[in-house]
């Protein structure tokens, strides 16, 4: 079982901002992963990447942060990127059709490039 | 590890927490691995019984924890399946509220009954006689039927 | 979370493969810490469960994978309780066999028995009438019970 | 599911040889432990530290893998111990009642200065 609130490396320097997220994103963990997202944007950070490659599931309530995280960021104008996505993570984004909405890299270094 | 197939039936009545949830989708990604799927169908599987536990949670028991008895039978011939029953005691919806909203529309929420239907070949949600909500799914893979069938190897 | 308890009970047929254990270990862990056990305990069940398990695989069909029936049903009052059932449809061996050795001889190998007896409150093995055998094991929770009754709270 | 082999970090020095199996240890990692350690005796190191930090769980079978390549180190004349026990594994080596039978450290540090 897993009771443990959710773990996060974040990551900031000038460049941006990459935030880490380590473990599964479920209904368990979202709220949390929404607030911890939201400070992050608040402060304005160059840019903001959230880098997937330690998450090897997410539900659809950790999708709807993701969305929720997009649309506040474009509304303060900082790029937000989604990279390294894992197989569970590219699944659920590409039925949920969110492929195209959102900017996704496969390295932190490529998104990094933009 | 063993490369032949076999097969699992459970049944489990437990309670909609989501502390359950990652146990659950351990236990239909080993049954349905087991039984022949792909990584990626059995992924699939898990979450579509993940997101309907967390509508169960969510909408049948307005965020409070109530019981659910989850039924699985998988079958390797003549392809890999899994037969899904979900039941809740919760109270009944009209079944045409459960449906599927415009992804067009980008905006948090709304994913889950489309995800479910989706992955899954059938997802039918129904009322129980007295008083709860049924989902009923199955799901075939993808992939090829090995030719083996379920028997035993010595690996020992 | 909630801190409130609850019950499950489950019947899962299941191939022996140890491919499945983890998962067993897991549902087991979720189980006994959802009615109240405390981690060392819920650790240890989970423990004696894997280990009968890797018994009937080794012993009971000598390293290839059959059959099992595991069934559990949690208590929360007035102790946090949990009983077991494992049925194989292996070999029936004389019950004789099934014990525990002579731990000072310090040796790899033959510490599975002692280890469910020593975890569980009770651990008895008996034969089936037709085939195979059965593990019946019951733990009660060391820690107090609280005195939270099995209840729904709003948490969502 | 578990099903991807044992894995398992080696760090050789003059010091000795530290081994850090990562993950649990069931009936179907025990096996590839053992193979594991054998060349790693045969090697003849100065001494050889488990490093127990990342196994949460481990069974009879992972136990009786200790106790083999504590008598095979025993032979060979190599100081052998455990360090970093998990909660998992110091409740099943007490239960199996030997804790008094392996040289047991808390850090990889204590183990190293003995
Ligand atoms: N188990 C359920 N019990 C009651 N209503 C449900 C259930 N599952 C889904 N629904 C209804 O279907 C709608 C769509 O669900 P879903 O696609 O998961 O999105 P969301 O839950 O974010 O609204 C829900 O808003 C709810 O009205
Ligand atoms: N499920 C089982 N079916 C048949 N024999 C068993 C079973 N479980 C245990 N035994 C017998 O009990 C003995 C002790 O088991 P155990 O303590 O787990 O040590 P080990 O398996 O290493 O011998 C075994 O050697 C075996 O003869």
């Amino acid at each position: 079982m897993d009771e443990q609130s959710l773990q996060l490396d974040i990551d900031t320097s000038p460049v941006g901002c990459i935030v880490t997220p380590l473990g599964d994103i479920d209904m368990t963990k979202s709220t949390e992963f929404r607030y911890a997202l939201k400070p992050i944007i608040e402060s304005k950070p160059t840019l903001i990447i959230i880098n997937l490659a330690h998450v090897p599931y997410m539900d659809s309530s950790g999708v709807a942060t993701l969305i929720e995280g997009l649309q506040l960021s474009k509304q303060a104008n900082i790029p937000f990127s989604l990279c390294a996505l894992s197989k569970g993570v590219q699944s659920i984004i590409e039925l949920a059709r969110l492929d195209k909405i959102f900017s996704i890299y496969e390295t932190k270094e490529q998104a990094l490039e933009e | 590890m063993s490369t032949n197939h076999s097969t699992s039936t459970c049944t489990i009545q437990f309670p909609t927490s989501p502390a359950w949830f990652s146990t659950i989708r351990q236990l239909l990604s080993a049954a349905t691995l087991q039984c022949g799927f792909s990584d990626r169908d059995s992924g699939q599987v898990a979450m579509a019984v993940d997101e309907a536990l967390s509508n169960i949670y969510r909408h049948g028991y307005g965020g409070s924890s109530g019981k659910v008895t989850l039924q699985f039978t998988t079958a390797i011939e003549p392809t890999p399946t899994i037969h899904i029953e979900i039941e809740d005691e919760a109270e009944q919806v009209d079944l045409d509220c459960i449906r599927s909203r415009d992804l067009s529309d980008v905006k948090p929420g709304g994913l889950g009954v489309h995800l479910i239907q989706t992955v899954m070949d059938e997802a039918k949600w129904s009322k129980n006689d007295q008083h709860g909500m049924k989902l009923t799914m199955m799901k075939r893979s993808n992939i090829m039927p090995t030719t083996t069938t379920q028997s035993t190897t010595s690996n020992g």
